[in-house]
């Protein structure tokens, strides 16, 4: 049994087939990064994994448990978290309150025990404080805690993401094109952090347009075009693979 | 140092914004607080009220006030709303320490401020028409619209002269439609009158000719309708669009020229209870308020260059009844109070007023005359 | 614990305080009557706060939560069952203890429902409301969540406008008093205007206290959340309709309980309660504060409705609101206390503190 | 029930229909271009109707009418000048608050201008009591009239923004404002230009119901509410649903007055559109994909 398994996933809008029977798995602890041209269906199946996009037909299932259909939210309860590809973070709260948000699914105070500001939830709320502290440490964010995401950098707010995504302690982790937008110094920081975390036993799932990043970090890739699966394997499998190299010089994209 | 130059910098203007607000009323004056809807929903009533008490004051003030003393009017803007009501009613009880209060309009503001009024022994005299402002009577609170009951009767009696005795009901959602149908509902038995259809519509109807297909259905021999503007005149025009030629009837509300024009060729032989004010010029001069309504009337049309209503008349009546009762007993609330309560043979616009301890109001069947609608004017109607 | 956040707190209960005996002091004590009534509108408009500014849901029929409030306990209490005791029902009302029995100003003989019981039958029939048109209206948004909600607060304009019980046009009046805690009255007698400033503003703490502790605790996060983004807040697993819904409840209940004790306060409530140009007014007050910004909008309300209970704005008291919502909109999208003077003032107070 | 009385309930609600109809339109055309609803719809009308009367004492009504449509449009385009181009923040719950603020503003000066009373325009062909006998249920002529002008409208509305360069860049602008503006179309004016028309739209048809409903400085608020109302039912932005569901809205309330009290009409119509914006919030004839894309 895998960890996380993929199994004959369809979808469609309208006439176009976005998803078309992909099926895969992904092994606990390691870094799988989704490749593909612009309009393969990348992002439509983190939104399908993730609870986003409802699923046509298939199966998805994480530790066995079905997640298809299941709300966002209950799927982030299970300990899957993710990234978006155009950045959403929390304008309206500070740095340090968007990372906290991260501890939602970690942390139990209810609606009445909030409103009356309870003694057993002021643990924690320490917990969550001293938690956010440290990953906020962890990310380089501290210095900018205070400040509200739209201030920062473009860079910061990717980093800030993956921060929040990151503090609720996921068992994998769903990065959509985290490197978008950022200079080469913020690549290499990037493909840092995603290696660290990776080390600590949390699984990486990854769609990312950069090839030297997703060449240098990854343990297996999986290509889509036109929604269907084109290969899977590790990266030098991927880089002999014939059909991938046709799609890549066909497209501009790569 | 900074903080406390702050307080002391807050806690001055505070007391000057107090001390500024407050100004003491000029000595050996009279001043008479006065709570009307002049604008939202009731402004049709608050409007000309206030507009009558303002030129009345005026005009008592320019020939030396009353027993040498200057009046002082504090009109409050309640805009309808009771919450309004209640919060000026104490203010003018307590700070501006009003001599007696007029209004308010509508009926509902009426009675929030009543038990208030009683309470502090002010003289309240409303301007708004249903009868439980004055039963129960509370010892301090009067009101000068005739009663919707006599009106009630008024239109009833005329029913019985013409042999109607099946009819149809059309109520706006108002305090006025509301006291209204209760009144026409209680009354009907007493007239041997059978209410086929009773109906209540939005006072902000724009087209009212399917609640009348339903009374048309229901094959009444006359509609009485009980509302306000606009709805007088679109009821009045909808039932000639629909071929229905029973009379109308309609409220002593519908007491203005103006929205017997809003009806146009409609509005002819509209029947309707009606003060004195609206056909002053008929009267013979015999009555005792010819002169009166003729002045008013004139006063008004000069100065505010519209048509005097019978709304305007309520505050004139309030105003002139209190008037009356500090000039007989002086500026001591209590005796000036009992000066109103036995005030007998009263000339008003609305009509004779003979108050009594169990009657504030004062005015009987006799008030109302029926009027009708005939090329455009406002004549008695003869049967 | 950290006692920081409740700092302000300690600094309206002083100001509370300073401002009754300030106006005692100078024999103005009849301030406090407007200044009892804003306080209770002041309790509706934070409650506001919390669903459009915090939340972000935006309610243009928040009047008829005040309206549901103050009409169940009018027409409850007024009703008289001095002739009904023999109906089982009332009898065991009586026999707990849950009537009042008294005397009206004209010495009838009257028993009537004890407030403390009218206000839970409000709270429960608030809630039971709430929930039940929450579920579907919050699942929309923009330009039809605000249909929405205007078209609630119109079909309850409409029934309380339309029903015998609740008056029709004339509203309901003679609500008896509201026997509070300690023996303190609740009515509108002016005699007892001190005691009555005391409960508005008890009440005003209290609710202020669980919403600053509600916005600063992990749910208070995920509404805020909510209204930074939905989709993200969804992802990090904040289940969005339940937490808009349990926010929708407390500030219907919140504008509810204000209904109660103003309608007690007042001695009455009429149909212009469940307006929609009051549930307007409490949006633009909330805009002018700042939207999510709970002490903005709590002394915003309290300074306006107060002008316009004075009647300081006279005829001009709707177009008064106008003017300050497109004002506002205008040149201080954020509310005056965004603005860069007011900011200036407002850390130059933090900093002598 | 009578042949001839359902048929006059059915005639009964096109007034009222054609009154709703007509209001929503206006709604519409904003909405299309800037994907607002202006809440202050209500008082073009409004404003329509008052001044048209004004005029009418001094033009004849053909002009008195052409007066006052041209006396709105210039508020119309003074609102977007002054108020809602200068806007810091134009989100849509601001640009909510804001038009809800110009509503009550436009309502408080017409009272002070005009007075609280109550006005109309004289019927545009016969008088009050005229009615056309229709087999044996009659309705007034001036609900042709409104009936008419809403058509003419929607026709040419149709026309505009299909087959107009102006019309065709206000399309542009609501479906998308950043491309539109890319593409070399002045947005602002294209803005403004539709508070002129949607302003002018108002004004006809607050001259054209005014025999029927008669005016009142505060008559827009209620009459934006219902049209508000219409036009989310016929689906936000389509005229001809507009046309329909306030059409539908009037029969449908007329008919239930034949069967239950009148005082929770009102009500009624609002509860149906309610349980429509649960069901299909899109509208009737709305698209669930655009109503999806403006879901902002």
């Amino acid at each position: 049994m895998s960890f996380l398994e993929v199994k004959h996933l369809f979808r469609s809008f309208g006439g176009l087939q976005a998803v078309f029977d992909v099926s895969f798995t992904v092994k606990k602890g390691s870094i799988k990064a989704i490749i593909g041209p612009n309009g393969a269906g990348k992002t439509t199946l983190f939104n399908l994994i993730s609870g986003v996009l409802k699923v046509d037909s298939g199966e998805i299932l994480f530790n066995n448990v079905h997640l298809e259909n299941l709300p966002p939210y209950k799927i982030a309860e299970m300990g899957i978290s993710r990234t978006f590809q155009n950045v959403k973070l929390f304008n309206n709260m500070t740095v340090r309150e968007n990372v906290m948000i991260g501890r939602h699914t970690r942390s139990k105070a209810g609606f009445f025990t909030g409103m009356f500001n309870l003694p057993w939830s002021w643990k924690e709320e320490e917990e969550i404080l001293n938690k956010s502290e440290e990953i906020l440490d962890l990310f380089h964010l501290e210095e900018v805690a205070h400040l509200y995401p739209d201030n920062l950098p473009f860079g910061k707010q990717r980093i800030l993401e993956f921060a929040r995504a990151m503090t609720m302690e996921p068992e994998i982790i769903i990065l959509d094109e985290p490197a978008a937008g950022l200079n080469i110094h913020e690549t290499e920081e990037m493909a840092e952090l995603i290696t660290k975390i990776r080390d600590w036993g949390v699984t990486v799932l990854i769609i990312e347009h950069d090839m030297s990043l997703i060449m240098d970090i990854s343990d297996e890739i999986l290509v889509l075009s036109y929604g269907k699966k084109i290969a899977e394997g590790t990266p030098e499998d991927i880089q002999k693979n014939d059909e991938v190299i046709k799609i890549y010089l066909g497209d501009d994209d790569a | 140092m900074n903080i406390k130059r702050f307080l002391s910098i807050a806690l001055s203007l505070i007391v000057a914004a107090v001390s500024f607000s407050c100004k003491k009323a000029e000595s050996g004056s009279i001043k008479i607080g006065a709570i009307l809807a002049v604008t939202g929903p009731a402004s049709f009533l608050g409007a000309p009220e206030s507009k009558t008490l303002k030129m009345l004051v005026d005009q008592i003030n320019v020939s030396g006030g009353i027993n040498g003393k200057k009046l002082e009017l504090v009109i409050k803007d309640s805009g309808a709303s009771p919450a309004k009501a209640i919060s000026f009613a104490k203010q003018l009880i307590e700070e501006e320490k009003v001599f007696a209060i007029l209004g308010p309009s509508t009926s509902g503001e009426t009675m929030k401020i009543k038990n208030i009024c009683e309470k502090a022994k002010t003289i309240l005299i409303s301007c708004a028409a249903a009868e439980v402002i004055v039963n129960p009577v509370a010892k301090y609170v009067f009101k000068t619209p005739q009663k919707d009951s006599d009106a009630v009767k008024k239109i009833y009696q005329t029913m019985k002269k013409m042999g109607i005795s099946k009819i149809g009901l059309m109520c706006g959602n108002t305090g006025f439609g509301k006291a209204g149908k209760k009144q026409l509902e209680k009354i009907a038995k007493e007239y041997g009158i059978k209410i086929l259809a009773s109906e209540v519509y939005d006072k902000k109807s724009t087209d009212l000719t399917s609640v009348l297909t339903k009374i048309k259905a229901k094959k009444v021999q006359a509609v009485v309708n009980w509302s306000i503007v606009p709805a007088q005149a679109i009821v009045a025009k909808n039932m000639k669009q629909l071929n229905m030629n029973v009379p109308l009837f309609q409220s002593h509300g519908f007491g203005n020229i103006k929205y017997a024009r809003q009806a146009g060729k409609a509005g002819e032989g509209i029947i309707f209870p009606a003060g004195r004010l609206l056909i002053a010029n008929d009267l013979p001069d015999s009555n005792k308020q010819k002169k009166l309504l003729l002045d008013y009337k004139r006063n008004y049309e000069a100065v505010y260059k519209e048509d005097a209503s019978t709304f305007g008349g309520h505050a004139y009546d309030a105003l002139t009844i209190l008037v009356e009762g500090i000039r007989r007993a002086g500026t001591d609330k209590e005796k000036v109070r009992d000066a109103i309560e036995n005030l007998k043979n009263f000339p008003g616009t609305g009509g004779i007023f003979n108050f009594s301890p169990t009657d504030h109001n004062g005015l009987d069947i006799n008030a109302f005359t029926m009027m009708t609608v005939k090329n455009g004017k406002f004549v008695p109607y003869k049967k | 614990m950290k006692l920081k956040k409740y700092y302000p707190i300690f600094g309206l209960i002083l100001a509370v305080i300073f401002i009754q005996l300030l106006v005692s002091g100078i024999g103005m004590q009849f301030y406090l009557t407007q200044l009892t009534m804003s306080a209770y509108y002041g309790i509706v408009i934070i409650g506001l706060s919390i669903l459009m500014g915090y939340a972000g849901q935006i309610s243009i029929g928040h009047a008829a939560f005040f309206a549901i409030g103050g009409y169940t306990t009018a027409a409850l209490t007024t009703m008289n069952f001095a002739a009904l005791t023999d109906v089982p029902i009332v009898n065991f009302l009586i026999k707990t203890g849950l009537t009042i029995s008294g005397m009206d100003p004209y010495g009838k003989k009257i028993i009537y429902i004890s407030p403390w019981l009218s206000l839970f039958i409000a709270v429960i029939i608030t809630i039971f409301i709430a929930a039940l048109i929450g579920v579907p209206i919050l699942k929309l948004k923009g330009h039809y969540l605000a249909m929405a909600t205007l078209g609630f607060g119109i079909i309850i304009y409409r029934i309380v406008l339309g029903t015998s019980i609740f008056g029709e046009a004339d509203g309901i009046s003679d609500v008896p008093t509201f026997k509070f805690l300690f023996n303190f009255k609740i009515n509108s007698d002016p005699a007892l205007r001190v005691e009555n400033y005391y409960i508005a503003w008890l009440i005003v703490v209290i609710s202020i206290f669980i919403l600053t502790n509600l916005i600063n605790s992990r749910v208070g996060r995920a509404l805020r959340s909510l209204h930074g983004n939905e989709e993200a807040a969804n992802s990090m697993g904040v289940n969005i309709s339940r937490t808009k819904l349990l926010v929708f409840i407390l500030s219907a209940v919140l504008a509810s309980v204000a209904g109660v004790f103003m309608t007690h306060f007042n001695g009455g409530i009429g149909p212009a309660e469940s307006g929609v140009m009051r549930s307007v007014r409490y949006v633009a007050i909330v805009a002018v504060g700042g939207m999510a910004n709970l002490w903005g909008t709590l002394i915003m309300g309290i300074i306006l409705n107060y002008l316009s209970l004075r009647g300081y704005f006279g005829s001009y008291d709707d177009a008064v609101f106008g003017i300050i919502l497109i004002v506002i909109m205008l040149f201080a999208p954020d509310g005056i206390f965004k603005l860069k003077y007011c900011n200036n003032f407002i850390k130059l107070i933090k900093k002598t503190s | 029930m009578k042949f001839e009385y359902l048929l006059q309930y059915i005639l009964s609600g096109l007034t009222n229909g054609s009154i709703y109809a007509i209001t929503a339109i206006g709604f519409n055309i904003i909405y299309n271009t800037t994907g607002i609803i202006n809440f202050a719809q209500g008082e073009f009308l409004m404003l329509g109707g008052m001044s048209a009367i004004t005029f009418s004492q001094y033009f004849p009504l053909p002009i008195a009418i052409l007066f006052a449509v041209i006396v709105t449009s210039i508020v119309g385009a003074l609102i977007d000048f002054t108020i809602i181009r200068r806007m810091k923040k134009p989100t849509v719950l601001n640009m909510i608050i804001i038009t809800i603020g110009l509503s009550i503003l436009i309502r408080e000066i017409a009272l002070h201008v005009w007075d609280e009373k109550v006005r109309s325009l004289p019927y545009f062909t016969g008088d009050e009591t005229t009615s056309i006998n229709f087999f044996g249920a009659y309705i007034p002529p001036q609900v042709l009239w409104v009936l008419g002008i809403s058509t003419l409208i929607v026709v040419f509305l149709g026309f505009f923004f299909k087959y107009t360069v102006a019309g065709r860049s206000m399309r542009a602008c609501s479906s998308n404002i950043t491309a539109a503006k890319l593409c070399g179309i002045k947005t602002n004016n294209m803005i403004t230009f539709s508070f002129v028309l949607s302003a002018a739209i108002g004004a006809v048809a607050g001259a054209a119901i005014s025999p029927i409903a008669q005016t009142q400085y505060d008559c827009g608020t209620s009459l934006a509410i219902k049209g508000f109302a219409v036009a989310i039912l016929g689906g936000l932005g389509n005229s001809t649903g507009a046309v329909i569901g306030g059409l539908l809205i009037g029969i449908l309330e007329s008919l239930s007055i034949s069967i239950l009290p009148l005082a929770y009409k009102d009500a009624i119509a609002i509860t149906i559109l309610l349980i429509i914006l649960f069901v299909k919030p899109s509208g009737l004839l709305g698209k669930s994909e655009i109503s999806a894309l403006k879901e902002f």
